[in-house]
């Protein structure tokens, strides 16, 4: 039958989602006896009160303050109970766990670059292992765009010029929708992509072709760019140890002092901002001496854009451990893209 | 005018009554007694034309969006389709849903219904359309060279980046917006100092009441929409501004601004429709309202509480967690006043004598569409269900059940039901049924697929879409050329009436009020004869004393009832 | 349009208490509207004030303090002889009341010229957001920016407040035109003997609320804008 | 209901609006005093300032715009105006203030 094969209900890849679809099953049946009690009054008082001649006679009823606090007070018990149900569902979907892998995704008109900490990148597409919880975090490089993936029934702004996240634990293999749920721009309905959550043996295949490099701390992932970045852009000539600016070994999630006697969390927002514009959260005990980076970020050669450069410092200084800040007699490293056997063993 | 004189000769040749006396209608045939008339009910009268004019521009985009969808890969191109529903959301929006009722009726029948002369400031009234109207030259301006591509909502960066013509259409909402505010103003003033001696705040009708909410939302919420636009085109003409994030500055303000007018201006949209529903219910059903002051103070309610809820548009969109907590708590507030109106509604009912005229066929689809277009609008407000629900096409059916199906129904039902008052013509009983029931048909099939299409993730604002959800999207369309017809009748049968409509006596309804019981129709320049003095409640139909129609209702044994008729008298 | 001999009461009014009363609630739920336009653009600035408290002090002392009191003292003089206006055309002193109208146009079109002074001052000193914030004033002497930066202080966050400062003073100025423009109505009206009929008071009075709301809405922007860095100097 | 605020007019006392006239010119010299003095003065300066604009307004509210001996809907009438910009200022900073404490 035609009609049967017509989807009416979004497929569902997530615990998440099927939490979603509880507090919607929930509110449909509140709101559709509602609505069906509305629809019966109607119709039975239609039927039977209709006109019979033109000198009818009506009662003069003006109204009853029960009923009136009655059907004021049930309905808004119902909603209160919508509204907290909602914020639970809500809160599910805000905090990643803190040791979901993080996949960096920039948005612009109109695609979407996905970067996996090993270094894969994607673009329209994002190759998830099932059951292995993740961490989007989302920047946009233009304008506000939406990532929307409907069979985690979730959805985030991407917003220019700051990072949003949101996590997703996919249970179910098979390919979704990815859409950008914000009107951004002539190609705004092209700017979709799929979403593949993957069995083990199946993500472990589609990995075996991608990851630039293999093994050994050369591994190509995303933090060895930034590795590479950092050394490109001149950064380790003073953010070492004895250097002019504060070492950033095992900075990441601390909280440090700033000039003003204030503090910042040292997080992505914190990092882009301090690269940008490095006037503005000075740290304690160190001069403003660096030199803004806004502008010269991007790199038409590597394929970056200002965004993809900071994502990749940022998680390079994600992942910095003590000692391992790169010291300046290596030699300097070669462009992204080439052969990455260079630079370490030197 | 020559449907005016038309109308005029039309009187002249009416086979009964006596000779015409001067009404507003007659009084002055020339273009400049017209447009320079400061007659609320002149004044009316343009208004009704220039929305309808507005209004079938908005269909026809309508219509090309609908079209476009027909195929998963887009009918027209993408940069046609996004400024086609650009189009249809600023027209239909600003200088259709703002201005349609308050305009109309509002001009036409607040002042008769509480026995004033005129408005407080007539030349302020004449002005508002004046500058209605500019605001519709630039935004059809901006429409003529070239279109504009960001939506209605104008969200920057992409409104501040977009190539097309945003700057003229925030103009045209600055203007457009201002209009609203003198309306406003008008009313306000209007209901606290001209109403006629009895007409004390509980005995002014349903609709004033609405009104007068409605109005202060109007002055409340548009000025903060007019800085938004006015900051908005600052930076786009400057190429550098304040919600500018490369500056620092942060597009979600501009959000929070658009959404303080724009959440409280679908209250704008849907109070003076609900306030023309009280009157037809009543009247059909020759009920009392039940429960007059929970409706009136509802109309309040939402007005004030409106304004509370503005971030729940923004729950995906960046906003701190808190506030989306704060939002979404207060949006289930705004949920009660009214449930509390269709409860009231519904009860207005029970024990009624009920006929189905045409105005009573739209209040009735209005109730039952509007209920769930509200109910619907709860899987919004919740942050949960928000998150998946939010831009896609879940939002664009809610909000047009709400919008088309509850306030331009509305629309409808005070236009068949005070077109005899105001053009003293009897429409097609016959065809204006059909009509009323084509639209519900034709409304259902258009947007109840939307809700499907909504849930299973369908964006808003795609040109293409992924090819399963095409048999939706063809049922969709399928529905919107029912809906067309639908509004195609009442522009021939009402035009027909004008000229060869039977006249429809000074109450053919049968109606409590003094625009029924005090006036003639169409009435008379100054409203009065004589003024009047309000003695009682509105909607006393139970009582002896009520008028009683002389509309030849269509009752199974249309005889008989005549007989009945002819044997109370 | 009238019925009464005089032609002062409006057909649609029963007497002219109703007729002034309706005039004075238009004009103050007109300035309601007002304060929520205004208040759009104050909310605005407190949010992003919150954010960068820095960067809008240090732009706020760039902007002259001693023309900022001068015109307040200019407008809120105004005030008081449009004030005196009404008295005069209660009384139906018609000569008095083209007299205070016309001072209080010649103290606004002072204001008007400072402000005009203002915003030169600011435009060779490249305080305007854009390219010219960025560029050098004139050789060897840096840019505002680079002016902001030495100082520890965001550019792009100061321009956020220039803006601010210019939208904010332009809506001012708009309005200062509209009111000279309406007070100008009022003199021309009052020289063609309209306000011999002593009711017609009341129209001095709404527009008296007028100004002094523009006049109002001036000491929160001094507030918010010139006083709120501080300030070496008055100029 | 017609005759509602019909004494209300202007009762002409030049000396009492010399007398607000003087204490609104105090007033800006003092806002002058403050901003000259708010390194000192540090973060209550700006509360400090928008206090004296707010008793500027008021002052003119309350005499030259004749609040005083106004009917009660025209103290509605203001109250309203701020009660709205009550509900932008706070419902808009929420936001604005907690944003950083959690968001997406």
């Amino acid at each position: 039958m035609l009609v049967a094969n017509i989807p009416i209900l979004p497929e569902r890849a997530s615990e998440q989602a099927a939490q979603v679809d509880y507090l919607f099953y929930f509110i449909s049946a509140v709101t559709g006896a509602g609505t069906l009690l509305v629809f019966l009054l109607l119709i039975g008082f239609c039927t039977a009160y209709r006109r019979k001649t033109m000198n009818d006679k009506t009662p003069r009823i003006l109204g009853s303050h029960q009923l009136e606090i009655f059907w004021s007070a049930t309905p808004l018990v119902l909603f209160l109970v919508m509204f907290a149900w909602g914020v639970v569902v809500f809160d599910q979907g805000f905090a990643a766990p803190a040791d979901a892998p993080e996949i960096f995704v920039v948005g612009k008109q109109w695609m979407w670059k996905a970067q996996h900490p090993n270094g894969v990148r994607e673009i329209n597409e994002l190759h998830l292992l099932i059951n292995q919880p993740v961490k989007l975090t989302l920047i946009s490089e233009d304008v506000i765009h939406s990532y929307g993936v409907p069979a985690f029934r979730d959805k985030i702004d991407v917003l220019p010029a700051r990072y949003v996240t949101t996590w997703y634990n996919p249970n179910r293999a098979g390919s979704y929708h990815l859409f950008c749920d914000q009107l951004c721009g002539t190609g705004h309905s092209q700017m979709i992509g799929k979403i593949h959550v993957m069995e083990k043996a199946d993500y472990d295949a589609w990995l075996e072709g991608k990851r630039p490099v293999k093994e050994g701390p050369t591994d190509g992932s995303l933090a060895w760019e930034g590795r590479q970045l950092f050394m490109k852009l001149q950064c380790s000539s003073c953010h070492n140890a004895k250097g002019r600016a504060p070492i950033l070994e095992g900075i990441w999630g601390t909280t440090v002092p700033l000039k003003d006697g204030k503090t910042a969390i040292v997080n992505e927002g914190y990092i882009r901002e301090s690269i940008l514009h490095p006037k503005r959260k000075v740290h304690e005990g160190w001069e403003a001496i660096m030199p803004t980076f806004e502008g010269q970020l991007s790199d038409p050669t590597l394929g970056l854009s200002e965004e993809e450069t900071l994502i990749r410092l940022i998680a390079f200084i994600k992942t910095l451990g003590p000692g391992q800040t790169p010291v300046r007699t290596e030699q300097f490293p070669p462009p992204i893209g080439a052969k990455t056997e260079l630079g370490e063993k030197k | 005018m020559s449907t005016i004189s038309a109308l005029h000769t039309a009187n002249h040749h009416a086979p009964s009554g006596p000779a015409a006396k001067t009404n507003y209608l007659t009084d002055g045939y020339s273009w400049k007694s017209w447009l320079l008339t400061v007659d609320h009910k002149r004044i009316g009268i343009m208004y009704l034309v220039s929305v309808t004019a507005f209004f079938l521009i908005g269909m026809a985009a309508a219509g090309l969006i609908r079209y476009n969808l027909i195929s998963p890969s887009g009918m027209l191109t993408a940069d046609q389709y996004n400024k086609v529903f650009t189009a249809h959301g600023i027209v239909m929006v600003f200088l259709f849903l703002v201005p349609v009722i308050p305009g109309v009726f509002g001009n036409f029948f607040i002042p008769i219904m509480i026995g004033a002369k005129d408005m407080a400031f007539p030349k302020l009234n004449l002005l508002s359309w004046y500058v209605y109207m500019a605001g519709a030259f630039f935004a059809c301006y901006a429409l003529l060279i070239g279109g504009v591509d960001t939506g209605w909502t104008l969200y920057p960066p992409y409104s501040t980046r977009s190539s097309t013509n945003v700057a003229p259409v925030a103009v045209a909402i600055f203007i457009a917006g201002f209009s609203s505010i003198l309306t406003g103003l008008n009313i306000v003033v209007t209901v606290h100092r001209m109403r006629c001696p009895g007409m004390t705040w509980f005995r002014m009708p349903l609709f004033v009441w609405a009104m007068y909410a409605t109005s202060l939302i109007m002055l409340l919420a548009t000025p903060v929409l007019a800085v938004t636009v006015s900051l908005l085109a600052v930076e786009r003409l400057a190429g550098i501004g304040i919600f500018d994030p490369k500056l620092g500055g942060d597009p979600l303000l501009f959000q929070h601004m658009f959404w303080f007018y724009s959440h409280p201006a679908v209250y704008i949209m849907i109070l003076p429709g609900m306030g023309i529903i009280s009157e037809v219910i009543t009247c059909f059903s020759r009920k009392n309202i039940f429960g007059y002051k929970a409706v009136a103070w509802s109309s309040v309610g939402i007005a004030v509480v409106g304004f509370l809820v503005w971030g729940h548009h923004m729950f995906v969109a960046g906003q701190g967690y808190y506030s989306a907590l704060v939002f979404s708590l207060l949006s289930m507030f705004v949920a009660v006043p009214s449930a509390i109106k269709v409860f009231n509604w519904s009860a207005t009912l029970y024990k009624g004598s009920i006929t189905f005229q045409a105005p009573m066929l739209y209040a009735l689809g209005f109730i039952a569409l509007f209920t769930v277009g509200g109910v619907t609008g709860l899987f919004l407000s919740t942050m949960g269900t928000d998150r998946h629900l939010h831009d896609t096409y879940f939002v664009i059916a809610h909000f047009h059940f709400t919008m088309v199906g509850g306030m331009v129904l509305a629309y409808f039902a005070g236009l068949h039901f005070y077109w005899p008052k105001m053009t003293g013509k009897m429409y097609s009983d016959f065809w204006s049924r059909i009509a009323a029931i084509l639209m519900c048909v034709g409304f259902f099939m258009t947007f109840v697929p939307q809700f499907v299409l909504g849930y299973m993730g369908m964006p808003r604002r795609y040109h293409q879409y992924p090819p399963e959800w095409q048999v939706l999207n063809v049922l969709s369309s399928a529905g919107s050329t029912v809906l067309a017809l639908g509004y195609l009748f009442p522009f021939t049968y009402l035009i027909h009436s004008i000229f060869a409509g039977k006249p429809a006596g000074s109450n053919p309804w049968g109606a409590t009020g003094i625009e029924w019981t005090d006036t003639t129709s169409p009435p008379v320049t100054h409203n009065f004869e004589k003024l009047p003095v309000v003695t009682e409640m509105p909607y006393e139909y139970s009582l002896p004393t009520a008028p009683k129609p002389t509309f030849s209702y269509d009752l199974p044994t249309g005889d008989v009832a005549k007989e009945e008729h002819t044997h109370v008298h | 349009m009238s019925t009464d001999s005089s032609g002062v009461l409006c057909h649609h009014f029963d007497n002219i208490q109703q007729q002034q009363s309706a005039a004075r609630m238009g004009m103050w739920l007109f300035l309601v509207t007002e304060v929520l336009f205004f208040g759009g653009a104050f909310v605005a600035y407190t949010a992003y004030r919150i954010w960068y408290p820095e960067a809008f002090l240090a732009g706020s002392s760039k902007l002259i303090l001693g023309f900022a009191a001068i015109n307040s003292v200019l407008l809120l003089t105004s005030s008081l002889t449009i004030t005196f206006g009404i008295h005069a055309a209660h009384r139906g002193d018609e000569k008095m009341l083209k007299r205070f109208l016309l001072v209080t146009i010649l103290l606004a079109l002072v204001f008007l010229g400072i402000k005009a002074k203002e915003y030169y001052i600011d435009f060779q000193e490249h305080l305007i957001p854009g390219t010219l914030f960025i560029t050098p004033v004139h050789e060897g002497h840096p840019s505002p920016a680079e002016e902001f930066e030495a100082m520890g202080v965001n550019p792009g966050h100061v321009q956020l407040f220039f803006m601010f400062y210019y939208c904010m003073t332009g809506i001012h100025v708009l309005h200062m035109i509209v009111g000279v423009g309406l007070i100008g109505w009022l003199y021309f009206l009052a020289t063609r003997g309209y306000f011999k009929h002593k009711e017609r008071f009341v129209y001095v009075e709404v527009t008296s609320l007028y100004w002094h709301f523009v006049d109002m809405m001036w000491f929160f922007l001094v507030a918010i804008l010139y006083a709120a860095g501080p300030h070496k100097s008055l100029f | 209901m017609h005759n509602e605020d019909a004494g209300a007019g202007p009762e002409p006392s030049n000396a009492s609006y010399f007398l607000i006239y003087g204490l609104i010119l105090a007033l800006i010299g003092a806002q002058v005093l403050v901003s000259m003095n708010s390194a000192s003065i540090g973060g209550a300066a700006i509360y400090l300032n928008l206090l004296i604009a707010g008793a500027q307004a008021c002052l003119l509210a309350y005499f030259f715009m004749h609040l005083k001996g106004a009917d009660n809907l025209t103290w509605l009438i203001a109250g309203a105006g701020l009660f709205w910009i009550a509900i932008m200022f706070i419902l808009m900073l929420n936001d604005y203030l907690t944003r950083q404490i959690a968001a997406y």
